[in-house]
């Protein structure tokens, strides 16, 4: 019927009577382009049937090829219960633009409203927005927050040395155009070293920066101590953690975090190539600096409660340039995708789950520190998902070998690896032990 | 119609003690309180809840500037493809599926927007406009140029000026004339050797197109600066006009708007940045290159760095390829005919004064002597979703509307009527408005000063 | 809410020989006329009819007799597995996944049903009750045994009579006895040297078991007859007792209740049928069997021949498999027990009296000097569906009630709710009824007497 | 939380306090079953949760081998568009129940009304119901109707002798417990041979079925002459066809058909391993004789339009042993997948699919010819999507090859293969031309 797109619905009848209707005999008329900068039209692309399209676009995909991935570090995925796929995909939620008319939109604000309660009971703390694009970006966020609360006078911010390279980018970015600095501080056997971390940071720090669990999986020992630290000198403390993590580690509240930044989309999403969702919470009296989206509880006219966005007046497009932070599209359905996972997972179900990073890392690397040439975890700490592991070989021949097996892993040092292990992949550590064998 | 919270349903508080603990009690939190619901009652709570909300499926979707379009089904699917689950940490060698469909993205991207290169990593539009901020600034630095200035059109929407001042820069505010479009005179006297760059929404903000294009951008050119461009409204170019050919030198895509992905409610989106070959050198890192047949990812030699822990929002790239592959040149061009035609119609048929044209996929019409909000809420009584309302703002009262391309003539009848219909009630049935939805009209003043932002924060005894 | 037919929306005739046809006039039809709409139309017409339907994912559905559970997300995805699309002409060579989920499901639907033999091409309950009944009758045939008569007591489901019919059986109507069970006296006075079978469910259509099952086991097997189960009730049963155990040689299970697989408005279904040792040779053509670690197709030995032009209903099985293999023992015998505390407690809390006790799945209340239908439509204005009313006829006034398990108390308690407001409601207000919903009260007479099956019927003219 | 079913919401206290409320002590009191018959619960079926379920009937699916099938033979599939799925899928449609409360199902008997209208434009009959299970179900009911109208006295049904065997078998069932009686009549070069049937016709003939396209996929190109001679001798004509031959071969009605059957599922379904949509149309004279639903509109009380399940005197749930047919669950869905894909394709794409059935299937039948040892089609006649090969080599022995080489084709005769070809594997007819060089 339609040539053309195939989603504009006119026929050439219509087409007509709408031109005509307009006064104007073609719809080349309606453009006011001046003539030297008119294209023609011709991008070179080729129009493909919806069949055609999905066949060529799944031979690309196929290119990829097919390995069990032992990959963590900062991206983690966990089976996504099939509820989660079916409920999101409704078109009243997927096909949704913000809520900026919350009378028709009520169904959507709540399930951002949920996931918000969700972190703040999850976290501690009583206020998260309904998300940020990454942790990367939640990290910087939460550093330009420092840089612009009142309580705050330092400028430096405290990151430390082992931390992934995409969170350190994006913050170098986001601070650049400000007064705030970055620095590093040292580890100790995989995580911070209060003492180093005392002696460096000063009254002119912003904020202290760290994990739990860390980018290679090791859980902090002495939180609370990094927190009073922070307070000490009177900066702000940033946790970064992830959404399965809260679920069993210490809460961030109860360890003096100021701000809790990290990944929620280990929940909800699949492995989806570094896409996140950044989680993003502070105290109640951060609110009015907070960046991104917040959905509010009120009343409607006849006296319900009713959900709507609230404290625009932060966002860019009320306060453009003195606004909090630029993002105006987050990524809202990945947050509903993430509240819908735990729901469906529960108290008992996260917690569990959590356990679950905990005891198939330990077991996982047991087993492999059972092997000759290979000793883990590398950390003298309790892991999370994932750990360090020592090779004697060199560890890019070894990765290489276990790709051409099926296996993926992480290279993280001339002898060292780091592996991951979820629910996804549980099933196959045995035969990632015995690749190891085969390839050591 | 009131669906209870899930933590008004069940909630259960689980020790993280109880069964074993694989960590030592100082490790771990005590307990965690959290909905307790079975799958059938989720399935019911979401179901419920989805239908409390409004969707591109349900009807038109006018808000002008957002570029609301049916997202086709089958690019879920192709999102969907076990082989697109992929981890960004994978070696090259093995992720060549991955790369070859980004790769090819960069390219199709170019080609639309007439731009040399490609980044794909920011994550929505407002996180390309920031990489294409950093990438001018760069760009001068690298010329030891020490440019403070961004200057950028009173119409222009709100994240420009929030991107910019996030890079650092001053924003220089640039007056509207009379007609609507760039005050070309202003221009001349904000431009300086102060001025890092123009960012310019082409057609603009009422959807007039800026004929003075390419002496603006000679006068930006000439000052040193660059020009941008804004993608929010490049539905209405497709094909006929690409900002690289106006004099542009850096650009970002609105993927959900341009390019069909669904918006979901708020996001993810994605927002590549194209540039001219001259400022390739200094997109993000890594960026993917092809090399004898296969592909790989590379930093550019004085890469602004990272503006996303990793290259973006993949699956809504992947969908942005599929939508663009399904229409080829020949659909891409009937978008921007379509979408212009059924916003001319539209306007044709509402009973309101549209103070600027010719203008191109939206209209800026005025209220006039109504409130522009209150008509919106009536809009809701007659089943339409309403256009923005109030901006921009030196349209008074402006209601932006644009229906694009997916409508049909009848949809966008019975949109006429929906405006047509309440500018025709009384001022108490505006302000009375919403009653047939949902909820009501909803207290933003009192969410505001009373913020209760979790179920926490709500008292027991609320209803 | 009112949505135009597609047609109304917009329609083509198109005639055939335009463009090139591959075919001589003669043999192609000149043109034809169906509605001609794009897929955001398609896509928005559909959405709006979905939210014209009341389903199991909205809320309780205690529909008596339907067993109508949450459906499980994920069997969804197992069903669109791309290896699961096979045509059947294959070679049972490359066919070896789809014989071995066939075959271990026959393995799975035979120990729940205490049955040596399960054959899965029945594509619906009905359809199974016809091959159980064909098997009946070629095991009578094969003994020499000419037998006429097949009893079903008359508060069995309409489809006892009708299958039984169907293979040409005189069907002998069986009277209940004043507890709501077979009459056993008037049962032996039915069975007979013509008594090709009894067909029972048990629990019955009022939700009693047949408590002097083994004692009707006799008589049916001593007069030579067979004695069918039909599985519509088997929810009841699960892992409580297996009609194999009870005496039945034959019975069909309804996938679609007891195995939570999607009812789709309608269907489709599956309904497989066991039978004892005995009575295998006669199951339908082909059968799935294992031969030293791989699966092949083969026609029992006096096989009844073809029910379905294949296999039945494939995807439907492959669901519920799905659906076994989750729960497993302890999850399908807590589906029976939290269906019978479901029925219990709702009947407690239903203001109806409920004749017959103690039911299991499902209670009969009857409504009383109220009439029944009108009841269950006012129960509609409270947001609910209502049970199946009206039936079975013995009980006045009968609303047949099966919450089924996955009601939580909560739903029950609304549920319960609904009947008593409506309950206490005017005769007026429950003649009016339903007023909340999309249509109100329909004319069914109209319907019947004037049928309008088709657009084409329509009067152009009318709304 | 729960333990047991998971579709159970019941937490142990509410099972407790709902006890209590019904005044047992535990679920087993609420069971009376006699001792004798009570089974332990233990059918050694071990529960997985979700994603080992998943997992496993994964892999077991994943030992169907990746064949290209050129396959038919009344089982057809054609390209599904994905708004089928999406839209299909929703639960409001996928999980609802007959409508038997109409005010709140309108959304699904309006789809239905829909399918049955594209069914009645496009056989030409003013009656069309619901679905039948499949094509075989739906031809054993019209022999059945034949043998209950009073304008028919014969009792001879009359069948072509290429038939598929699932239609006959089902037949022969069907017909089982009534007075009719099969018999096949003579094709001659792939069709019906008319002066053979018309001798053989008689006046106590019930019902002449004959097909078009036929099983081997041969077109029939004396169609009315056969109405005609059906109408002669006071029996029934009903033709069998499929959804997408109805879009471009003859008008059912206009040949002097009294019934159409035929599968409607070649729209809507991926392949399925021959589960099907049986369609049924019929003369307004047997309205009241026809099986199963069927779906009518009316006005609701507010004089709107509405529409309902009508006319259901003719089924089991009221009339019992008197009814048209057992049948009750059918396969609405089906239909309804069926109606969205029709509605996608448009008259102009069922013409064009149609068109595109018999150009597709004439190429390949030429290029295969073109091969030594193979001739096609064996039938001197025009056909749709499939045709007959002859081959001078043992046809089992080729399929077998080919099968190695990644296809499957029927065997339907010691030198016989027969070939299908429709849009899902049209890309691969080279591919199959160049396996029938490699194997001949």
């Amino acid at each position: 019927m339609t040539r053309g797109s195939p989603y504009a619905p006119h026929t050439d009848a219509e087409t007509e009577a709408m031109l005509e209707a307009v006064g104007v005999e073609s719809q080349e008329d309606l453009f006011d382009i001046p003539e030297g900068v008119r294209f023609d039209g011709e991008f070179g692309i080729e129009a493909r049937s919806e069949r055609e399209a999905r066949r060529e676009m799944s031979r690309t995909l196929a290119k990829n090829d097919d390995l069990t991935e032992f990959l963590g570090r900062d991206h983690h995925s966990h089976y996504v219960p099939a509820l989660v796929d079916d409920l999101s995909r409704r078109s009243e939620f997927l096909t949704s633009y913000t809520q900026y008319q919350p009378e028709i939109t009520q169904g959507f604000l709540q399930v951002l409203f949920e996931y918000q309660s969700m972190l703040v009971e999850l976290t501690g703390l009583p206020v998260a927005n309904c998300s940020m694009y990454d942790a990367a970006t939640a990290l910087a966020e939460a550093a330009r927050l420092a840089g612009r609360v009142r309580r705050v006078s330092g400028t430096r911010v405290l990151v430390p040395e082992i931390l992934h390279e995409g969170k350190r980018g994006v913050l170098d970015n986001y601070v650049a155009g400000t007064d705030l600095t970055v620095e590093t501080y040292a580890m100790d056997d995989g995580t911070v070293d209060i003492d180093a971390l005392r002696a460096q940071v000063g009254e002119d720090a912003a904020m202290v920066y760290a994990e739990n669990p860390t980018v290679r999986g090791s859980i902090e020992p002495r939180l609370s101590e990094i927190g009073d630290i922070a307070e000490e000198n009177g900066a702000l403390f940033c946790l970064g953690t992830d959404v399965v993590a809260l679920g069993l580690l210490e809460e961030p509240a109860a360890v003096g975090a100021d701000v809790v930044v990290g990944e929620a989309d280990a929940l909800g999403m699949p492995t989806s190539y570094g896409m996140g969702l950044g989680l993003f919470a502070t105290r109640e009296e951060f609110l009015r600096q907070v960046p991104g989206r917040l959905v509010g509880a009120s009343e409607d006219a006849a006296d319900m409660r009713a959900y709507t966005l609230t404290l625009q007046t932060r966002e860019q497009h009320i306060r453009k340039e003195r606004a909090t932070s630029n993002i105006c599209t987050n990524q809202a359905w990945v947050a509903l995708r993430t509240a819908m996972h735990v729901a469906s997972l529960g108290p008992s179900g996260l917690v569990d789950l959590a356990k679950q990073c905990v005891t198939d890392a330990e077991s996982l690397a047991a087993e492999l520190s059972g092997l000759k040439g290979v000793r883990a975890p590398v950390h003298d700490r309790h892991h999370f998902r994932e750990f360090v592991a020592h090779v004697d070989q060199p560890a890019t021949a070894i990765a290489s070998d276990l790709e051409s097996e099926g296996f993926a892993v992480h290279v993280v040092g001339e002898h060292r690896l780091q592996v991951c292990v979820t629910d996804l992949n549980a099933a196959k550590t045995d035969a990632l032990v015995s690749a190891f064998e085969e390839v050591l | 119609l009131y669906e209870p919270l899930l933590s008004e349903k069940n909630s259960t508080r689980v020790e993280t003690g109880e069964g074993d603990s694989p960590l030592p009690d100082d490790l771990t939190r005590d307990s965690v309180e959290l909905p307790d619901l079975s799958e059938p009652e989720l399935a019911r709570h979401y179901t419920r809840l989805s239908q409390m909300n409004w969707s591109v499926e349900m009807g038109p979707y006018p808000l002008g500037s957002c570029t609301m379009k049916y997202n086709p089904s089958f690019t879920e699917d192709v999102a969907a493809d076990p082989n697109a689950a992929v981890h960004p940490d994978r070696s090259v060698r093995s992720s060549q599926g991955t790369l070859e469909l980004l790769y090819d993205l960069q390219d199709y991207l170019g080609r639309i927007g007439g731009m040399d290169a490609v980044t794909l990593q920011p994550p929505a539009g407002a996180a390309g406009e920031f990489a294409g901020i950093l990438v001018a600034k760069a760009y001068h630095e690298a010329n030891g140029d020490d440019r403070s200035e961004v200057i950028v059109p009173a119409s222009a929407h709100g994240t420009n000026f929030a991107s910019a001042a996030m890079a650092g820069y001053d924003v220089v505010e640039l007056p509207s004339d009379d007609d609507g479009r760039v005050d070309v005179e202003a221009l001349d006297a904000a431009v300086s050797e102060d001025t890092a760059a123009l960012m310019l929404t082409n057609p603009n903000t009422v959807g007039l197109f800026e004929r003075d294009i390419v002496e603006i951008a000679e006068m930006v050119h000439d000052a040193g600066g660059l020009l941008y461009y804004d993608g929010a409204n490049l539905n209405a170019l497709l094909g006929r006009g690409r900002p690289g050919d106006m004099g542009f030198d850096i650009m970002h895509y609105n993927v959900h708007k341009t390019f069909a992905t669904p918006h979901g409610g708020g996001g993810p989106g994605a927002g590549p940045v194209g540039v001219v070959a001259e400022l390739a050198e200094f997109l993000p890192k890594p960026h993917v290159r092809e090399r004898g047949g296969s592909y790989e990812l590379y930093d550019p030699e004085r890469s602004v760095g990272k503006v996303h822990g990793y290259l973006g929002n993949w699956l809504v790239l992947v969908k942005a390829y599929a939508y663009i592959a399904r229409l080829g040149d020949e659909g891409l061009a009937d978008a921007s005919a379509k979408a212009v035609l059924n916003a001319n119609y539209l306007a044709e048929n509402v009973d309101l004064e549209v103070p600027y044209s010719p203008f191109h996929h939206e209209f800026a019409a005025t209220a006039g002597d109504r409130d522009a909000a209150d008509v919106a809420k009536r809009m809701l009584d007659y089943g339409v979703h309403p256009p923005t309302t109030k901006w921009p703002e030196f349209v008074p009262e402006a209601m932006l509307t644009e229906p694009t391309e997916v409508e049909s003539r009848d949809s966008l009848d019975d949109l006429a009527h929906a405006f047509n219909a309440s500018l025709g009630d009384s001022e108490e049935e505006l302000e009375g408005a919403p009653s047939r939805t949902t909820a009501q009209r909803i207290d933003q003043t009192d969410a505001a000063r009373n913020p209760r932002l979790s179920w926490h924060a709500l008292d027991d005894g609320e209803e």
